[in-house]
Protein backbone atom coordinates (compact mmCIF):
# COMPACT_ATOMS: atom_id res chain seq x y z
CA UNK A 1 0.00 0.00 0.00
CA UNK A 2 1.42 2.76 -0.95
CA UNK A 3 0.18 6.74 -1.69
CA UNK A 4 2.41 9.57 -3.11
CA UNK A 5 1.20 13.08 -4.28
CA UNK A 6 4.40 15.03 -6.32
CA UNK A 7 4.85 17.47 -8.79
CA UNK A 8 7.29 15.55 -10.59
CA UNK A 9 6.23 12.89 -13.56
CA UNK A 10 6.66 9.19 -12.35
CA UNK A 11 8.33 6.32 -13.97
CA UNK A 12 5.37 3.76 -14.84
CA UNK A 13 7.71 0.95 -15.83
CA UNK A 14 9.86 1.62 -12.67
CA UNK A 15 6.84 1.99 -10.35
CA UNK A 16 5.22 -1.35 -11.65
CA UNK A 17 8.58 -3.52 -10.88
CA UNK A 18 9.27 -2.04 -7.32
CA UNK A 19 5.51 -2.90 -7.09
CA UNK A 20 5.14 -6.32 -8.21
CA UNK A 21 8.82 -7.64 -7.49
CA UNK A 22 9.80 -9.99 -4.88
CA UNK A 23 5.78 -10.57 -4.85
CA UNK A 24 5.03 -14.21 -5.88
CA UNK A 25 1.20 -14.14 -5.28
CA UNK A 26 0.36 -11.88 -7.65
CA UNK A 27 -1.55 -12.97 -10.93
CA UNK A 28 -2.88 -9.84 -12.22
CA UNK A 29 -1.87 -6.11 -12.35
CA UNK A 30 -4.49 -3.80 -13.40
CA UNK A 31 -3.38 -0.43 -13.89
CA UNK A 32 -4.41 2.88 -15.05
CA UNK A 33 -2.73 6.22 -16.30
CA UNK A 34 -4.77 9.28 -16.50
CA UNK A 35 -3.10 11.72 -19.27
CA UNK A 36 -3.65 15.35 -19.87
CA UNK A 37 -5.63 15.21 -23.07
CA UNK A 38 -5.48 17.84 -25.51
CA UNK A 39 -9.37 19.33 -26.10
CA UNK A 40 -11.26 21.88 -27.90
CA UNK A 41 -13.47 23.86 -26.10
CA UNK A 42 -16.34 25.54 -27.65
CA UNK A 43 -17.64 28.78 -25.34
CA UNK A 44 -19.93 31.12 -27.50
CA UNK A 45 -18.49 32.30 -30.58
CA UNK A 46 -14.89 30.97 -29.49
CA UNK A 47 -13.15 27.70 -29.94
CA UNK A 48 -10.33 27.48 -28.05
CA UNK A 49 -8.09 24.57 -27.78
CA UNK A 50 -6.57 23.57 -24.16
CA UNK A 51 -2.65 22.83 -24.11
CA UNK A 52 -2.23 22.69 -20.14
CA UNK A 53 -4.09 22.36 -17.11
CA UNK A 54 -2.80 23.72 -13.25
CA UNK A 55 -3.67 21.11 -10.25
CA UNK A 56 -3.93 21.97 -7.13
CA UNK A 57 -4.58 20.03 -4.03
CA UNK A 58 -5.20 20.09 -0.22
CA UNK A 59 -1.83 19.11 0.91
CA UNK A 60 -2.24 17.26 4.23
CA UNK A 61 -5.84 16.23 3.03
CA UNK A 62 -4.74 14.58 -0.47
CA UNK A 63 -2.43 11.89 1.29
CA UNK A 64 -5.01 10.89 3.95
CA UNK A 65 -8.44 10.51 1.71
CA UNK A 66 -6.22 8.70 -1.11
CA UNK A 67 -4.63 6.61 1.81
CA UNK A 68 -8.42 6.00 2.76
CA UNK A 69 -9.42 4.91 -0.88
CA UNK A 70 -6.31 2.65 -1.04
CA UNK A 71 -7.38 0.89 2.49
CA UNK A 72 -11.54 0.46 1.76
CA UNK A 73 -9.78 -1.52 -1.98
CA UNK A 74 -8.36 -3.61 0.68
CA UNK A 75 -11.27 -4.47 2.63
CA UNK A 76 -13.35 -4.97 -0.92
CA UNK A 77 -10.73 -7.51 -2.86
CA UNK A 78 -7.90 -9.72 -1.98
CA UNK A 79 -5.10 -7.68 -3.31
CA UNK A 80 -1.53 -8.01 -2.87
CA UNK A 81 -0.49 -4.61 -3.90
CA UNK A 82 -1.96 -0.81 -4.50
CA UNK A 83 -0.10 2.05 -5.53
CA UNK A 84 -1.70 5.71 -5.96
CA UNK A 85 0.68 8.33 -7.43
CA UNK A 86 -1.02 11.74 -8.08
CA UNK A 87 0.80 14.61 -9.37
CA UNK A 88 -0.03 18.34 -9.09
CA UNK A 89 1.23 21.87 -10.37
CA UNK A 90 0.99 22.56 -13.90
CA UNK A 91 0.61 19.89 -16.40
CA UNK A 92 0.91 19.98 -20.51
CA UNK A 93 -1.46 18.12 -22.92
CA UNK A 94 0.46 14.68 -23.37
CA UNK A 95 1.82 14.42 -19.38
CA UNK A 96 0.79 11.93 -17.11
CA UNK A 97 -1.52 13.24 -14.06
CA UNK A 98 -2.13 10.21 -11.96
CA UNK A 99 -0.81 6.24 -11.65
CA UNK A 100 -3.17 4.03 -9.92
CA UNK A 101 -2.37 -0.16 -9.80
CA UNK A 102 -3.74 -2.50 -8.56
CA UNK A 103 -2.44 -6.59 -8.04
CA UNK A 104 -4.40 -9.87 -7.11
CA UNK A 105 -4.14 -13.40 -7.50
CA UNK A 106 -7.14 -12.96 -9.94
CA UNK A 107 -7.62 -10.85 -12.05
CA UNK A 108 -11.67 -9.49 -11.64
CA UNK A 109 -10.41 -8.48 -8.66
CA UNK A 110 -7.57 -6.78 -10.05
CA UNK A 111 -9.32 -5.08 -12.96
CA UNK A 112 -12.24 -4.25 -9.86
CA UNK A 113 -10.40 -2.66 -7.37
CA UNK A 114 -8.32 -0.63 -10.25
CA UNK A 115 -11.51 0.82 -11.16
CA UNK A 116 -12.84 1.68 -7.86
CA UNK A 117 -9.64 3.45 -6.95
CA UNK A 118 -10.19 5.77 -9.99
CA UNK A 119 -13.84 6.33 -9.57
CA UNK A 120 -13.07 7.01 -6.03
CA UNK A 121 -10.15 9.57 -6.10
CA UNK A 122 -11.68 11.20 -8.73
CA UNK A 123 -14.56 12.05 -6.34
CA UNK A 124 -13.19 11.90 -2.50
CA UNK A 125 -9.67 13.34 -3.21
CA UNK A 126 -9.07 17.27 -2.80
CA UNK A 127 -7.90 17.89 -6.22
CA UNK A 128 -8.68 20.73 -8.73
CA UNK A 129 -7.86 21.07 -12.24
CA UNK A 130 -7.73 24.92 -13.55
CA UNK A 131 -7.39 24.97 -17.50
CA UNK A 132 -5.37 27.34 -19.61
CA UNK A 133 -7.17 28.61 -22.79
CA UNK A 134 -6.05 31.02 -25.19
CA UNK A 135 -9.09 32.83 -24.11
CA UNK A 136 -7.77 32.89 -19.94
CA UNK A 137 -7.88 30.21 -17.20
CA UNK A 138 -10.85 28.45 -16.49
CA UNK A 139 -11.81 26.03 -13.51
CA UNK A 140 -12.76 22.98 -14.41
CA UNK A 141 -16.74 21.74 -13.37
CA UNK A 142 -16.71 18.27 -11.67
CA UNK A 143 -17.80 15.68 -14.27
CA UNK A 144 -21.62 14.30 -13.67
CA UNK A 145 -20.07 10.48 -15.04
CA UNK A 146 -17.77 10.68 -12.16
CA UNK A 147 -20.10 11.08 -9.56
CA UNK A 148 -22.28 8.10 -11.25
CA UNK A 149 -19.33 5.99 -11.57
CA UNK A 150 -18.24 6.30 -7.93
CA UNK A 151 -21.58 5.67 -6.66
CA UNK A 152 -21.71 2.77 -8.24
CA UNK A 153 -18.90 1.41 -5.09
CA UNK A 154 -21.56 2.36 -2.62
CA UNK A 155 -22.65 -0.04 -0.84
CA UNK A 156 -21.46 -2.73 -2.47
CA UNK A 157 -20.38 -5.66 -0.41
CA UNK A 158 -16.85 -6.90 -0.61
CA UNK A 159 -16.61 -9.41 -3.96
CA UNK B 1 -9.31 28.39 14.28
CA UNK B 2 -7.79 28.54 10.70
CA UNK B 3 -10.29 28.76 7.29
CA UNK B 4 -8.97 27.57 4.60
CA UNK B 5 -10.48 28.43 0.51
CA UNK B 6 -9.61 26.15 -2.25
CA UNK B 7 -9.46 26.66 -6.53
CA UNK B 8 -11.90 29.32 -7.51
CA UNK B 9 -12.78 30.12 -3.76
CA UNK B 10 -9.47 31.21 -2.90
CA UNK B 11 -9.82 33.89 -5.69
CA UNK B 12 -13.04 34.71 -4.96
CA UNK B 13 -12.80 35.14 -1.68
CA UNK B 14 -9.04 36.82 -1.91
CA UNK B 15 -7.24 34.54 0.58
CA UNK B 16 -6.08 31.07 0.30
CA UNK B 17 -6.23 31.20 4.62
CA UNK B 18 -7.11 33.22 7.04
CA UNK B 19 -7.13 32.91 11.47
CA UNK B 20 -10.48 33.62 13.23
CA UNK B 21 -12.35 33.53 16.24
CA UNK B 22 -16.18 33.00 15.67
CA UNK B 23 -18.31 33.66 18.62
CA UNK B 24 -19.99 30.62 20.90
CA UNK B 25 -23.23 30.30 19.21
CA UNK B 26 -21.37 29.50 15.89
CA UNK B 27 -20.94 25.46 16.37
CA UNK B 28 -21.30 24.06 13.16
CA UNK B 29 -20.22 24.07 10.00
CA UNK B 30 -23.58 25.99 8.42
CA UNK B 31 -23.17 28.15 11.48
CA UNK B 32 -19.23 29.14 10.48
CA UNK B 33 -20.26 30.11 6.58
CA UNK B 34 -22.87 32.41 7.42
CA UNK B 35 -20.65 33.95 9.89
CA UNK B 36 -17.84 34.65 7.23
CA UNK B 37 -20.16 35.69 4.62
CA UNK B 38 -20.35 39.12 6.43
CA UNK B 39 -16.16 39.58 6.34
CA UNK B 40 -16.63 40.81 2.78
CA UNK B 41 -17.86 40.65 -0.40
CA UNK B 42 -15.79 38.15 -1.48
CA UNK B 43 -16.51 36.29 1.41
CA UNK B 44 -20.33 36.70 0.75
CA UNK B 45 -20.08 35.58 -3.04
CA UNK B 46 -18.09 32.48 -2.13
CA UNK B 47 -19.67 31.27 0.46
CA UNK B 48 -23.28 31.97 -0.99
CA UNK B 49 -26.17 30.52 -0.60
CA UNK B 50 -26.76 27.53 -3.31
CA UNK B 51 -23.25 27.73 -4.26
CA UNK B 52 -21.68 24.20 -4.85
CA UNK B 53 -18.88 23.69 -2.39
CA UNK B 54 -17.98 21.22 0.05
CA UNK B 55 -15.90 21.68 3.53
CA UNK B 56 -13.74 19.77 5.28
CA UNK B 57 -12.40 19.65 9.18
CA UNK B 58 -9.05 18.74 10.10
CA UNK B 59 -8.48 17.24 6.95
CA UNK B 60 -11.57 14.47 6.71
CA UNK B 61 -14.83 15.99 4.34
CA UNK B 62 -17.77 17.03 6.72
CA UNK B 63 -21.32 17.47 6.10
CA UNK B 64 -22.32 21.29 7.02
CA UNK B 65 -24.13 20.02 10.48
CA UNK B 66 -20.69 18.76 11.48
CA UNK B 67 -20.22 20.22 15.20
CA UNK B 68 -17.08 22.87 15.08
CA UNK B 69 -16.22 21.52 18.46
CA UNK B 70 -11.96 21.24 19.04
CA UNK B 71 -11.51 22.00 14.87
CA UNK B 72 -8.17 23.29 14.51
CA UNK B 73 -8.81 24.16 10.37
CA UNK B 74 -11.69 23.90 8.49
CA UNK B 75 -11.53 23.84 4.47
CA UNK B 76 -13.90 25.25 1.69
CA UNK B 77 -13.89 24.04 -1.61
CA UNK B 78 -15.28 23.26 -4.88
CA UNK B 79 -16.14 19.79 -5.85
CA UNK B 80 -13.24 17.46 -6.76
CA UNK B 81 -11.92 17.04 -10.10
CA UNK B 82 -8.91 15.21 -10.09
CA UNK B 83 -7.59 12.10 -11.87
CA UNK C 1 -3.02 -1.73 -32.98
CA UNK C 2 0.28 -3.90 -32.39
CA UNK C 3 0.62 -7.34 -31.48
CA UNK C 4 3.74 -9.36 -31.03
CA UNK C 5 4.08 -13.38 -29.83
CA UNK C 6 7.27 -13.83 -28.00
CA UNK C 7 9.98 -15.69 -26.04
CA UNK C 8 11.48 -12.97 -24.60
CA UNK C 9 10.06 -10.51 -21.88
CA UNK C 10 8.86 -7.10 -22.28
CA UNK C 11 9.76 -3.55 -21.14
CA UNK C 12 6.24 -2.45 -19.51
CA UNK C 13 7.30 1.48 -18.97
CA UNK C 14 9.08 1.04 -22.65
CA UNK C 15 5.76 -0.27 -24.18
CA UNK C 16 3.54 1.64 -23.28
CA UNK C 17 5.56 5.07 -23.62
CA UNK C 18 5.81 4.07 -27.04
CA UNK C 19 2.07 3.33 -27.09
CA UNK C 20 0.97 6.97 -25.63
CA UNK C 21 3.81 9.05 -27.10
CA UNK C 22 3.63 11.98 -29.78
CA UNK C 23 -0.89 10.92 -28.84
CA UNK C 24 -2.32 13.82 -27.32
CA UNK C 25 -5.74 12.48 -27.87
CA UNK C 26 -5.28 9.85 -24.65
CA UNK C 27 -7.13 10.86 -21.41
CA UNK C 28 -6.55 7.52 -19.97
CA UNK C 29 -4.97 4.21 -20.04
CA UNK C 30 -5.55 1.01 -18.73
CA UNK C 31 -3.45 -1.92 -18.95
CA UNK C 32 -3.20 -5.45 -17.44
CA UNK C 33 -0.16 -7.32 -16.63
CA UNK C 34 -0.78 -11.17 -16.21
CA UNK C 35 1.68 -12.73 -14.32
CA UNK C 36 3.42 -16.30 -13.13
CA UNK C 37 1.57 -17.16 -9.77
CA UNK C 38 3.18 -19.19 -7.33
CA UNK C 39 0.55 -21.83 -7.11
CA UNK C 40 -0.23 -24.58 -4.14
CA UNK C 41 -2.28 -27.30 -6.18
CA UNK C 42 -3.49 -30.35 -3.92
CA UNK C 43 -4.25 -33.52 -5.22
CA UNK C 44 -4.42 -36.71 -3.29
CA UNK C 45 -2.11 -36.60 -0.55
CA UNK C 46 0.33 -34.67 -2.53
CA UNK C 47 0.54 -31.12 -2.21
CA UNK C 48 2.98 -29.81 -4.98
CA UNK C 49 4.11 -26.05 -5.49
CA UNK C 50 3.84 -24.75 -9.00
CA UNK C 51 6.92 -22.65 -9.65
CA UNK C 52 7.21 -22.36 -13.39
CA UNK C 53 5.43 -23.50 -16.70
CA UNK C 54 5.86 -23.68 -20.48
CA UNK C 55 3.34 -21.56 -22.75
CA UNK C 56 2.93 -23.60 -25.78
CA UNK C 57 1.09 -21.62 -28.66
CA UNK C 58 0.20 -22.25 -32.39
CA UNK C 59 2.18 -19.77 -34.15
CA UNK C 60 0.61 -18.14 -37.42
CA UNK C 61 -2.87 -18.63 -35.50
CA UNK C 62 -2.31 -16.87 -32.48
CA UNK C 63 -1.46 -13.44 -34.19
CA UNK C 64 -4.39 -13.71 -36.73
CA UNK C 65 -6.48 -14.61 -33.44
CA UNK C 66 -5.02 -11.51 -31.73
CA UNK C 67 -5.51 -9.36 -34.55
CA UNK C 68 -9.05 -9.98 -34.67
CA UNK C 69 -9.87 -9.62 -31.41
CA UNK C 70 -8.21 -6.19 -30.97
CA UNK C 71 -9.78 -5.37 -34.26
CA UNK C 72 -13.23 -6.36 -32.32
CA UNK C 73 -12.43 -4.02 -29.36
CA UNK C 74 -11.54 -0.88 -31.68
CA UNK C 75 -15.32 -1.64 -33.18
CA UNK C 76 -16.88 -1.45 -29.88
CA UNK C 77 -14.67 1.54 -27.84
CA UNK C 78 -13.32 4.88 -29.48
CA UNK C 79 -9.92 4.09 -28.59
CA UNK C 80 -6.59 5.39 -29.64
CA UNK C 81 -3.96 2.67 -28.94
CA UNK C 82 -4.23 -0.74 -28.13
CA UNK C 83 -1.46 -3.28 -27.58
CA UNK C 84 -1.31 -7.22 -27.32
CA UNK C 85 1.88 -8.64 -26.25
CA UNK C 86 2.11 -12.23 -25.69
CA UNK C 87 4.99 -14.57 -23.97
CA UNK C 88 5.38 -18.34 -24.89
CA UNK C 89 7.75 -20.40 -23.46
CA UNK C 90 9.37 -21.53 -20.75
CA UNK C 91 8.12 -19.33 -17.43
CA UNK C 92 9.18 -19.17 -13.86
CA UNK C 93 7.11 -17.98 -10.74
CA UNK C 94 7.22 -14.02 -10.88
CA UNK C 95 7.26 -13.84 -14.53
CA UNK C 96 5.14 -11.68 -16.66
CA UNK C 97 3.38 -13.69 -19.05
CA UNK C 98 1.12 -10.89 -21.25
CA UNK C 99 0.64 -7.39 -21.63
CA UNK C 100 -2.62 -5.79 -22.33
CA UNK C 101 -3.21 -1.43 -22.96
CA UNK C 102 -6.26 -0.18 -24.21
CA UNK C 103 -5.75 4.05 -24.47
CA UNK C 104 -8.48 6.81 -25.23
CA UNK C 105 -9.98 9.81 -24.67
CA UNK C 106 -12.47 8.06 -21.84
CA UNK C 107 -11.58 6.13 -18.84
CA UNK C 108 -14.83 3.99 -18.76
CA UNK C 109 -13.69 3.37 -22.69
CA UNK C 110 -10.24 2.00 -21.96
CA UNK C 111 -11.36 0.08 -18.70
CA UNK C 112 -13.95 -1.78 -20.69
CA UNK C 113 -11.84 -2.26 -23.76
CA UNK C 114 -8.68 -3.51 -21.84
CA UNK C 115 -11.13 -5.91 -19.51
CA UNK C 116 -12.70 -7.08 -23.01
CA UNK C 117 -9.56 -7.91 -24.58
CA UNK C 118 -7.83 -9.94 -21.59
CA UNK C 119 -11.57 -12.04 -21.16
CA UNK C 120 -11.12 -12.35 -24.88
CA UNK C 121 -7.82 -13.84 -25.42
CA UNK C 122 -8.01 -16.41 -22.59
CA UNK C 123 -10.36 -17.53 -24.54
CA UNK C 124 -9.98 -17.02 -28.40
CA UNK C 125 -6.40 -17.18 -28.58
CA UNK C 126 -4.41 -20.44 -28.96
CA UNK C 127 -2.17 -20.43 -26.08
CA UNK C 128 -1.55 -23.53 -24.01
CA UNK C 129 -0.11 -23.74 -20.07
CA UNK C 130 1.68 -26.64 -19.29
CA UNK C 131 2.59 -27.03 -15.33
CA UNK C 132 5.90 -28.03 -13.64
CA UNK C 133 5.25 -29.69 -10.27
CA UNK C 134 7.56 -31.77 -8.28
CA UNK C 135 4.94 -34.18 -9.19
CA UNK C 136 5.77 -34.03 -12.98
CA UNK C 137 4.27 -31.89 -15.70
CA UNK C 138 0.26 -31.08 -15.90
CA UNK C 139 -1.47 -29.48 -18.99
CA UNK C 140 -3.74 -26.73 -17.11
CA UNK C 141 -7.57 -26.86 -17.90
CA UNK C 142 -9.65 -24.30 -19.09
CA UNK C 143 -11.06 -22.14 -15.97
CA UNK C 144 -14.80 -22.02 -15.92
CA UNK C 145 -14.81 -18.29 -14.53
CA UNK C 146 -12.73 -17.85 -18.24
CA UNK C 147 -15.78 -18.63 -20.57
CA UNK C 148 -17.97 -16.86 -18.43
CA UNK C 149 -16.08 -13.76 -18.81
CA UNK C 150 -15.56 -13.92 -22.44
CA UNK C 151 -18.89 -14.15 -22.55
CA UNK C 152 -20.40 -11.08 -20.89
CA UNK C 153 -18.88 -9.65 -24.11
CA UNK C 154 -20.60 -11.66 -26.76
CA UNK C 155 -23.41 -9.69 -28.37
CA UNK C 156 -22.91 -6.67 -26.59
CA UNK C 157 -23.79 -3.76 -28.54
CA UNK C 158 -21.09 -0.57 -28.92
CA UNK C 159 -20.50 1.16 -25.74
CA UNK D 1 -3.63 -31.74 -45.60
CA UNK D 2 -1.35 -31.16 -42.73
CA UNK D 3 -2.74 -31.76 -39.73
CA UNK D 4 -1.34 -30.47 -36.35
CA UNK D 5 -1.90 -31.49 -32.87
CA UNK D 6 -0.61 -29.15 -29.20
CA UNK D 7 -0.72 -29.31 -26.14
CA UNK D 8 -1.84 -32.64 -24.51
CA UNK D 9 -3.51 -33.69 -27.90
CA UNK D 10 0.13 -33.95 -29.15
CA UNK D 11 1.60 -35.90 -26.51
CA UNK D 12 -1.10 -38.24 -26.42
CA UNK D 13 -0.88 -39.02 -30.60
CA UNK D 14 3.02 -38.88 -30.28
CA UNK D 15 3.02 -36.30 -33.50
CA UNK D 16 2.99 -32.49 -33.15
CA UNK D 17 1.88 -32.75 -37.38
CA UNK D 18 1.22 -35.18 -40.20
CA UNK D 19 0.60 -35.57 -43.87
CA UNK D 20 -2.49 -37.16 -44.30
CA UNK D 21 -5.03 -37.96 -47.59
CA UNK D 22 -8.31 -38.53 -46.53
CA UNK D 23 -10.92 -40.34 -48.99
CA UNK D 24 -13.15 -38.19 -50.80
CA UNK D 25 -15.96 -38.95 -48.31
CA UNK D 26 -14.36 -37.18 -45.35
CA UNK D 27 -16.04 -33.96 -45.86
CA UNK D 28 -16.25 -32.24 -42.67
CA UNK D 29 -13.81 -31.59 -39.25
CA UNK D 30 -16.31 -34.41 -37.83
CA UNK D 31 -15.41 -36.86 -40.52
CA UNK D 32 -11.93 -36.36 -40.03
CA UNK D 33 -12.21 -37.37 -36.34
CA UNK D 34 -13.44 -40.46 -37.05
CA UNK D 35 -11.51 -41.14 -40.04
CA UNK D 36 -7.83 -40.03 -37.82
CA UNK D 37 -9.02 -42.08 -34.94
CA UNK D 38 -8.11 -45.47 -37.05
CA UNK D 39 -4.35 -44.46 -37.18
CA UNK D 40 -3.06 -45.42 -34.22
CA UNK D 41 -4.44 -45.73 -30.87
CA UNK D 42 -3.29 -42.46 -29.63
CA UNK D 43 -4.83 -41.08 -32.17
CA UNK D 44 -8.14 -42.93 -30.73
CA UNK D 45 -7.65 -41.60 -27.18
CA UNK D 46 -7.03 -38.15 -28.24
CA UNK D 47 -9.91 -37.78 -30.80
CA UNK D 48 -11.70 -39.72 -28.74
CA UNK D 49 -15.79 -38.86 -28.37
CA UNK D 50 -16.27 -36.75 -25.56
CA UNK D 51 -12.84 -35.65 -25.31
CA UNK D 52 -12.82 -31.88 -24.85
CA UNK D 53 -10.73 -30.61 -28.47
CA UNK D 54 -11.40 -27.76 -30.75
CA UNK D 55 -10.44 -27.61 -34.40
CA UNK D 56 -9.28 -24.95 -36.31
CA UNK D 57 -8.97 -24.88 -40.20
CA UNK D 58 -6.08 -22.38 -41.64
CA UNK D 59 -5.34 -20.95 -38.82
CA UNK D 60 -9.15 -20.32 -38.06
CA UNK D 61 -11.11 -22.10 -35.21
CA UNK D 62 -13.92 -23.54 -36.80
CA UNK D 63 -16.67 -25.69 -35.89
CA UNK D 64 -16.81 -29.60 -36.53
CA UNK D 65 -19.34 -29.90 -39.57
CA UNK D 66 -17.17 -27.13 -41.24
CA UNK D 67 -16.29 -28.49 -44.55
CA UNK D 68 -12.59 -29.12 -45.26
CA UNK D 69 -12.90 -28.23 -48.94
CA UNK D 70 -10.01 -26.48 -50.25
CA UNK D 71 -8.15 -27.01 -46.15
CA UNK D 72 -4.45 -27.02 -46.55
CA UNK D 73 -4.23 -27.16 -42.47
CA UNK D 74 -6.25 -28.76 -39.66
CA UNK D 75 -5.02 -28.11 -35.96
CA UNK D 76 -6.67 -30.22 -33.22
CA UNK D 77 -6.24 -28.47 -29.65
CA UNK D 78 -7.55 -28.69 -26.36
CA UNK D 79 -9.36 -25.42 -24.36
CA UNK D 80 -7.21 -22.17 -24.51
CA UNK D 81 -5.67 -21.22 -21.16
CA UNK D 82 -3.32 -18.16 -22.42
CA UNK D 83 -3.31 -14.62 -20.58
Amino acid sequence: MTVRVQEEDFDVGAELERLTQANKRIGGLTVFVGLVREMHMREGLHRDRIDALTLEHYPGMTEKALEEIEAEAHQRWPLEATLIVHRYGRLAAGDRIVLVAAGSPHREAAFEACAFLVDWLKTKAPFWKLEDTAAGEKWVGAHEGDAEAAARWEGKAKA
Amino acid sequence: MKVRYFAWMKRTVGLAEEQVEPPADVRTIADLVAWLRARSAGHAEALAEGAAFGAAIDHRTAPFDAPLAGAQEVAFFPPFTGG
